[in-house]
């Protein structure tokens, strides 16, 4: 099995790109890969936890909990989450902040890296 | 693994989003990374701008002055103070009618040795064959 | 109708500015729209600054921050500053589209 | 002198659009207009206090709190917040939260609207 | 001010920003914005898809069932049950290939007696000519 | 090289993709991508299915969010599901590109 690494960057927000790279997700780690993801830019939103879930709004947060709970590895570009003013306090349980280097390590063992960060 | 190379390729205008600025100050972060990696291990990046990305090395941006961000100029010039490689599509120049000196060449003012590198975009195809990932923005 | 129509962007993903009409029509480069004022691609104008009968404006504060100024500026565009847009907007035009 | 409403809508995060708002919400008021604003989409990342001033991020709340001070109306969409976990507790001093239809309300009286819906 | 009347205007495809759908609601909370106003005051929206706009009115989409987020489709077919004008432009729909049975034209389902209005280019300009305020998303 | 390519726009603003050249190339069109496998405008096939040697890919899930189904789907285009894209990432390409 093998080690998949996704980078998901901005203009994600309402489209449905988030919800995209967490079924994708779910899907690897069906399949007995590692999967690792990385939050950047607009899609730090999932950093912000108590978001209500609303019909009409991509809700994200329950899936990627399960998801932490089978191991992924989810980390969230901190600075990007700061600018925000999502602090440490509103961050998800086991979802972790760190500095961008945290994405660049993880590409030099992962097999492949989907980075999503297009518009 | 020894050094992984990566190519950063920015194929969009500045500012409209912060992408091309998110791929120069995450492939500036390959500099600290070692914290995460084993003995040996290293992260080697690339950015090359391409396509309407190369709005983004156009020189005398006054981003800070006018709206009080950082611009990414000023990244560009970061990049080669730390001697990552900038690449500018030279295609892509001549298209959208930029000469070389209204492009950032240089950061000596930075105190920077290295320079931009004007490339063809048969190089950028080269070296997107060399690299292990891709990261396009 | 006297419209105002903002345009933000340089590659654009719709065509309705090129279908609206209107008898009195401003157009306003703001954001990565003021490219249409300064970029030559293959040595000609944006086809955007051939829209008939329209008046061309861009805002200096958005050329300046992408390296470029009023120098640079195509001669069928006017470089205006924030105010202008706001004199534009009450006073001489009587609807906006940001497209 | 007249009234002008700005409706400031998604994909402005990250882009220089909302700071576009901001600078012409000025220059209008700086001419004696009255200007209110309503914040939707992803533009309602302005309705969480707290945000950290990084150089590398547009950082509009002090400008947003001068301007409030001057008398300008500014709202945000109380739904497209709540769906991003900004609660009541997170909206910035002087910042209004309602529904949409306060922006249609606005569009009334208001001499002129310039809505930026657009990506 | 009596009844002041508003365009909006959808001219991209739906899901990949919200503003298709936040155009619809935003139009459909014309219902209860008396409260803001004065008495005799109203709104009268309508909402348009034009260009590929008229992608948001592909009738059958599964949004809710694939991704647990309300589709356009119900949020078109809720304009119509509040007897809310809902255009898409002929033109458009000919130059996509849409047919009109592809196309969601009443809501009756959900006891909508207004039906969807296909018109032409020009009805649209004459339209936008009419408004007070025109709202593009 | 072995590149999966994906697009998840109707309206691009790079050319990046007709640019591109791989040994092997599969293009997975995902989110608003999957209209240039349903549409035909001007009755004519989108331009991105005309990349020569390359194998092209639908995501199920994002057709059916949009209102289509395998029925409308161009016959260059092979329906898949997301379990499909993680093999088609894993094992049959080596690197990939979101445009």
């Amino acid at each position: 099995m093998g080690e998949l690494t996704l980078g998901v960057f901005p203009s994600l927000v309402g489209s449905m790109s988030l919800d995209f790279a967490f079924k994708l997700a779910e899907a690897g780690m069906a399949k007995g890969h590692k999967v690792n993801m990385w939050l950047s830019g607009n899609a730090v939103m999932m950093a912000k936890k108590g978001q209500k879930a609303f019909k009409d709004y991509s809700h994200n947060e329950k899936k990627m909990k399960e998801l932490i709970g089978k191991g992924m590895e989810i980390t969230v570009c901190e600075a990007c989450a700061e600018a925000r003013g999502y602090h440490k306090e509103d961050t998800p349980e086991g979802m972790k902040r760190a500095s961008m280097d945290w994405y660049l390590a993880k590409t030099v063992k992962t097999d492949r890296l989907l980075h999503i960060g297009g518009e | 693994m020894g050094a992984v190379k990566l190519l950063f390729v920015v194929q969009r205008p500045p500012y409209k989003s912060e992408n091309p600025r998110l791929a120069l100050t995450h492939a500036i972060a390959s500099q600290t990374a070692e914290i995460y990696m084993d003995d040996g291990d290293s992260v080697v990046p690339t950015v090359v701008f391409v396509g309407d990305g190369v709005l983004n090395a156009v020189k005398n941006q006054n981003a800070m002055k006018v709206y009080g961000v950082t611009s990414t100029e000023n990244h560009i010039k970061s990049s080669l103070m730390i001697d990552m490689p900038v690449w500018v599509c030279k295609e892509d120049m001549a298209r959208l009618g930029l000469k070389e000196d209204q492009i950032i060449t240089d950061a000596e003012d930075m105190g920077a040795e290295l320079k931009t590198t004007f490339v063809s975009y048969a190089d950028i195809q080269k070296e997107m064959e060399a690299v292990k990932h891709l990261l396009f923005f | 109708m006297k419209l105002a129509v903002f345009l933000s962007d340089w590659r654009r993903t719709e065509d309705t500015f090129e279908r609206l009409k209107a008898d009195k029509l401003g157009v306003v480069l703001v954001g990565n729209g003021i490219y249409h004022a300064v970029v030559k691609e293959g040595g000609k104008d944006s086809p955007v600054l051939s829209k008939a009968g329209a008046s061309f404006y861009v805002l200096s504060d958005d050329l300046e921050t992408r390296g470029y100024t009023a120098a640079n500026v195509n001669s069928k565009v006017k470089v205006i500053g924030y105010g202008d847009i706001v004199d534009l907007i009450m006073n001489d035009y009587e609807k906006t589209a940001w497209l």
